[in-house]
């Protein structure tokens, strides 16, 4: 744990912070809104203070009530893995900005985190289908969606008693796992 | 008579094009052609699809398209409790299948709050850097296969499986391992690998190195992979690089050194760097690779603790919500486990980040401008395995 | 009638055959002899009159048969090098070491389904094979492969050789352009680029040689590299000599310059299309061309047919008709007793063996060592019989270093072999053409 | 690079005629076997301990924990007082193609277990009904399925699991787990025990067919 780290992250980026700063093992966490993502994640890479030059890591999340996006980020300056959560995306129409413009390679991470949870990045130039066919309608890694897609459709519905318990076939609709983000 | 048909050559496109990118890539130049290598040519290291615009013999640009191995590794292990999660790991890389299993358990163990054992730290380090030179070897032999040379991958192929039948004397398996356990590894050394890799590693040196010998002096293997593929250190960072291939581009980034993770920061090994950025400098890096980790692996085994090799745990394991990540240094870059826990006994997102994944996306960024026999080299180069590209 | 239905039904398969097959044959050779007798006189007349049309017909059937074992030999050497210098062990379940396997390959292609695709043309697709393996057979006819055994001695033999293996390229571009396939259409066009550049460096390197022999024709040019091996060409023009070789593994499609079918990039090249025996022939013309440029080298380049040094003639006056009626006995004593006396020794030391096996032992032996004396004999007496061992052995020779290089190389790529021989070799001929050219104005030709 | 140029393929040429002549890796596959290591994790396998005593005991807790499915029990548990099958139908690709019919929601046929005594299953589905064919209440479905029967039958279970989706292994290790579930009738004397062995010569073969097949082995008299 980097407490130097959360006291500069809390000095720069205190006013677009929108939750506690987290640590945990070696591992810092902050909250941001979509909107800020481009702003917070420039500054973390130029800034010579922070030199997060490495993207670990970008992976949506469905918390089962709203959508986030992940990123996780590798400095010298610091010991810990930075986590950056762009919170508060909304699940019938999860849009946030693309950051192809800082990391390139953040263009197909974007595109799986678009294929797995329909998150739509706004700036990225080739925001589709990446791993499902084309024709695919639905997103896998929802948490409304259960395992074997079809197999959800039909009279069987859901498929093994692990997932059923989370959300049963007669239950009310949008009733699905979910955590306390 | 086939001017009937539908013209020769002309491309045939299977959707109406979903973006700019796409639209832009399948609208073809004067001269130019499509070319759609895979999902099953005999150099995609795996099940990939790459559509090339070609003009003449040179790539224009380039399209991967991927999913032809897609498993859904990330939903099946939201929906198996945390242990049977690992188990879905192993096949993504399957050539280095511990580097799978590795982060996934740091992250649980993260979730859990659990003190591994010493032992079992310098088993995991033991076993994986084993592994990495087994990788390594055979991405080696690839490369030198690509480029039409038959022999050096099965001499590669020879010292894989001395090595895979090392680890199987030591996990059970030959491929997909499962032995690294949440608080551990399963099962201790045993004598039957203890033996064989003290035969092994009297000679595994010298023999790498002469193997090796067939690629490193041969000028037309030389020549073939200098200046190929050249990717400076600051585009490097942008197309998130890790691993041997960040290295050949100048960058001296390594997990083992840069973020320490078990025993790492105890061991005395250089991280090799070179400036090329080329395939060439890609296949030397990993040879002087190999050589680091005999040198863990030596060390390893000097320093061995005595102690148990599994943390007490309780059967079923409820770790408390929150979220963890980890990251280890593979022999393909940095491979990384993001684990969220909501209070039961699975994990409620798990996310896999595959370096191959990255390392193929540089392709529209090496690729354009060369040769079509230039992508099998820069291709065997970057040593993607499709198995962790597809999920 | 009944009696012969049942002792036929009671015969086992191999019997029912030996008994079909034994009355024919009888009825057969009685009427060949009886034709034989009847227009014998009147055949030989006109074999006579027309020798060198026979000759020919003789030869070309002959040159066509003989590619069949070649190309199998070949193949045959080409896995089990291969596989010996990859540390594996190769083909070894078909045959003594797998010695046969080549067969099967052979019988296998034969057996799988021969498709055009859609899209293809038909008529070239069909064709382009024929005219590569057609193109590679034409060639041998030109070679000397002993005194006195070749096809055809032309005055402009190896001119006739170079027209006639560039012909070979046609069927490959044929095929790859007829494929309608990307793959195929980039290696025939591969090839195309690849043989004709090759070519020039091909029949430059040769040149040199050509002014130093003063003829085109294979047959004199080994005739005037008789005696010691320092009288070989290698020895007069060896910058020739290695430019000819590497050429020659250009002209082939042979690694490390095999980009036609560069299985890593373009699947198969040219052939990616082909199944069955079309694809056979690609590769039958391939192993040909192979074993055809090693032999080509051999001539041109190490003396042919000659031996490394001037041979004695013996002549071994050997004249069984003088012993009369014993020769007889010779005949049909010495195999029993040399099979006997071969098998005593088994016999006696391994008190193991049974009787029987050891006479099966005695007998084998007593047959290889016949026919190493038979073959030893031949081999003193006929110079024809010598030249040919001694020209398979060179020839194979460079079949081994081919499939060597195979086995040791990575392939080049597609510009740096198009340098390599505008770049390198066509310069390094013309400098070798011009040497050897100041060389005999200076020195005279037969220096 | 070596200053002369082709120094470097020479040496790789030599390396190659080098191995020409040393000896092979090949390992003849059909002739000789490689060895499987003692920690191989294989096939299944029922282990026997010294006294030829099946060491299983019947307690679901591996085909629970099995993600795919693939192990089922089979035989008679040790209190003699369940028919299950141990055998072919734990192969693992039968076992998968059950699975996924049942995750495509088809019932799964069990031969296994057809000659069973017929049962009416209209009451069966009426209680899978009436708890929405619930894993989760689990217990009071079966509670209520004996309330109708007076015990647990075999071929109700395996209805309760084609229903409601639940493996089989889940539904037998909670109905094993209450004391007051049973499988057989509450008043089952020894007499009815003997004619229900009667009825069920199937068991008798299987037991006969047991001992025939360990003759001779720890267990073999069993």
């Amino acid at each position: 744990m980097d407490r130097s780290l959360r006291a500069r992250l809390e000095a720069r980026f205190g006013e677009v912070l929108s939750g506690p700063i987290r640590q945990r093992h070696d591992e810092t966490e902050i909250r941001i809104a979509p909107k800020d993502v481009p702003d917070v994640l420039g500054a973390l890479h130029d800034e010579p203070e922070y030199r997060f030059v490495m993207l670990a890591d970008l992976a949506g999340v469905d918390t089962g009530e709203v959508m986030q996006v992940v990123y996780h980020l590798w400095s010298d300056t610091t010991g810990d893995w930075l986590r950056v959560i762009a919170d508060g995306l909304s699940r019938e129409e999860p849009r946030t900005p693309s950051i192809t413009f800082l990391w390139k390679a953040a263009e197909w991470m974007e595109r799986e985190a678009y294929d797995m949870f329909g998150i739509v990045f706004e700036g990225n130039r080739d925001l589709r289908r990446i791993f499902m066919p084309p024709e695919y309608t639905s997103f896998p890694l929802r948490k409304d969606f259960y395992l074997a897609d079809d197999a959800a459709r039909s009279p069987g519905g859901g498929v093994r008693p692990s997932e059923r318990s989370h959300a049963p076939r007669n239950s009310p609709a949008g009733t699905v796992r979910r955590v306390k983000a | 008579m086939l001017d009937d048909e539908v013209g020769l050559f002309e491309p045939i496109q299977p959707n109406p094009p979903r973006t700019e990118r796409e639209a832009e890539f399948y609208t073809l130049g004067d001269g130019e052609m499509l070319l759609n290598v895979g999902p099953h040519h005999p150099s995609t290291h795996g099940v990939m699809r790459v559509v090339m615009k070609l003009d003449g013999e040179k790539v224009v640009d380039l399209d991967p398209v991927l999913g032809y191995l897609h498993r859904g590794v990330e939903k099946l292990g939201e929906n198996a409790d945390f242990h049977q999660s690992i188990a879905y790991l192993d096949p993504l890389e399957y050539v280095s299948s511990l580097f799978c299993e590795w982060p996934a358990v740091m992250a649980y163990e993260k979730l859990l709050d659990v003190e591994v054992p010493r032992r079992a730290e310098y088993i995991r380090v033991l076993s994986g850097e084993l592994n990495r030179i087994a990788s390594h070897t055979l991405a080696m032999g690839f490369q030198a296969l690509d480029l039409g040379g038959i022999t050096p991958i099965l001499y590669s192929f020879i010292e894989r499986d001395e090595i895979v039948e090392m680890l199987a004397a030591l996990t059970g398996q030959r491929m997909l391992f499962n032995y690294f356990r949440i608080g551990g590894v399963n099962g201790d050394l045993n004598h039957d690998f203890m033996s064989r890799l003290g035969d092994w590693m009297s000679r595994a040196a010298t023999q790498i190195e002469a193997n090796m010998g067939l690629l490193n002096e041969n000028e037309i293997f030389v020549r073939r992979n200098r200046g190929l593929g050249v990717m400076d250190s600051e585009t490097a960072l942008r197309m998130c690089w890790t691993g041997p291939n960040l290295r050949a581009s100048g960058v001296s980034f390594d997990l083992r050194r840069a973020h320490p993770y078990s025993i790492y920061p105890e061991l005395d090994f250089d991280v090799p760097t070179r400036n090329e950025g080329d395939c060439l400098a890609r296949y030397l890096l990993r040879l002087d690779e190999v050589k680091q980790s005999l040198r863990i692996i030596d060390q390893c085994l000097e320093q061995m603790p005595d102690g148990p090799v599994m943390a007490k745990l309780p059967r079923l394991l409820r770790p408390r919500p929150g979220r963890a990540f980890a990251a280890v240094e593979g022999p393909r870059g940095l491979y990384g486990i993001y684990a969220m826990s909501d209070g039961t006994d699975q994990p409620f997102r798990f996310r896999i980040h595959d370096p191959s994944f990255i390392h193929l996306q540089s392709f529209t960024t090496l690729i354009p401008g060369h040769l079509i026999a230039d992508w099998m080299a820069i291709n065997a180069s970057l040593d993607p395995i499709m198995g962790g590209v597809d999920k | 009638m009944t009696a012969i239905s049942r002792t036929w039904g009671r015969l086992t398969l191999p019997g029912k055959v030996v008994f079909t097959l034994v009355p024919l044959l009888a009825v057969l050779g009685a009427g060949l002899i009886a034709v034989v007798v009847l227009f014998g006189g009147a055949a030989a007349d006109l074999v006579t009159a027309n020798l060198g049309i026979v000759r020919f017909a003789v030869a070309a059937t002959v040159i066509l048969v003989i590619t069949i074992p070649i190309a199998f030999l070949n193949i045959y050497l080409e896995m089990k090098v291969i596989a010996l210098m990859n540390l594996r062990v190769g083909p070894d379940r078909v045959g003594p070491w797998g010695s046969l396997l080549s067969v099967v390959h052979g019988l296998k292609v034969l057996l799988k389904e021969d498709f055009t695709p859609t899209g293809a043309d038909a008529v070239v697709f069909t064709w382009a094979p024929v005219v590569t393996y057609g193109a590679a057979v034409m060639t041998l006819v030109v070679l000397p492969f002993a005194p006195g055994l070749y096809a055809q001695d032309f005055n402009i033999g190896l001119l006739y050789f170079f027209a006639v293996g560039g012909l070979g390229v046609v069927g490959l571009l044929m095929g790859g352009w007829s494929s309608y396939n990307k793959y195929s259409l980039l290696g025939g066009l591969r090839s195309a680029a690849q043989i004709i550049s090759y070519e020039i460096p091909l029949t430059l390197s040769v040149v040199g040689l050509l002014i130093l022999a003063g003829t085109m024709s294979l047959n004199q040019i080994v005739q005037q590299q008789s005696g010691w091996f320092t009288d070989w060409f290698v020895f007069r023009q060896p910058l020739g000599f290695v430019i000819f070789l590497i050429a020659a593994a250009a002209e082939g499609n042979r690694t490390p310059f095999d980009l036609t079918e560069a299985d890593s990039e373009i699947v198969a090249g040219f052939a990616t299309e082909y199944s069955g025996m079309r694809f056979g022939f690609f590769f039958f013309a391939e192993y040909v061309n192979v074993f055809i440029l090693s032999a080509l080298t051999a001539v041109l380049f190490l003396g042919g047919w000659n031996a490394p040094f001037p041979v004695p003639h013996l002549s071994i006056a050997l004249d069984p008709g003088s012993l009369g009626i014993p020769l007889l006995f010779l005949i049909a004593l010495v195999p029993v007793v040399a099979t006997v006396v071969l098998a005593l020794p088994f016999y006696l030391v391994r008190s193991s063996m049974r009787w029987w096996v050891a006479l099966i032992v005695g007998f084998l032996l007593f047959n290889v060592a016949a026919g190493g004396l038979i073959f030893a004999w031949a081999f003193i007496s006929f110079p024809a019989v010598a030249g040919l061992v001694w020209f398979l052995v060179k020839a194979f020779a460079f079949v081994f270093l081919f499939v060597w290089l195979r086995a040791t190389l990575p392939r080049v790529r597609i510009d740096q072999l198009m340098g390599f021989a505008w770049k390198w070799l066509l310069p390094a001929a013309l400098l070798n053409l011009f040497v050897t050219a100041a060389a005999i104005l200076v020195v005279g030709p037969r220096a | 690079m070596s200053l002369i140029p082709g120094l470097g393929m020479v040496r790789g040429m030599a390396l190659t005629l080098r191995r020409f002549f040393e000896p092979k890796a090949t390992v003849f596959y059909p002739e000789v076997k490689a060895d499987i290591p003692p920690k191989f994790r294989g096939r299944l396998q029922l282990l026997y301990d010294e006294y030829g005593t099946l060491k299983c005991e019947t307690c679901f807790q591996c085909a629970q924990a099995c993600p795919i499915e693939c192990i089922d029990m089979g035989g008679m548990d040790p209190k003699g007082r369940f028919h299950v099958h141990w055998g072919a139908a734990e192969t693992y690709g039968e076992r998968r193609e059950e699975s996924a019919l049942r995750r495509s929601g088809r019932p799964v046929p069990d031969p296994a277990y057809d000659h069973f005594d017929p049962l009416d299953m209209r009451a069966v589905d009426a209680i899978l009904d009436e708890h929405d064919a619930d894993p989760a209440r689990l217990l009071a479905i079966l509670e209520a399925t004996q309330a109708h029967f007076g015990y647990l039958p075999v071929a109700a279970l395996k209805r309760i699991s084609q229903v409601s989706a639940a493996p089989y292994a889940l539904i037998y290790g909670t109905a094993s787990f209450y004391g007051h579930l049973r499988f057989a009738p509450a008043d089952r004397s020894d007499a009815d025990a003997a004619a229900s062995a009667r009825r069920r010569p199937a068991e008798a073969d299987y037991l006969a067919g047991l001992g025939a097949s360990l003759a001779g082995r720890p267990g073999g008299d069993a």
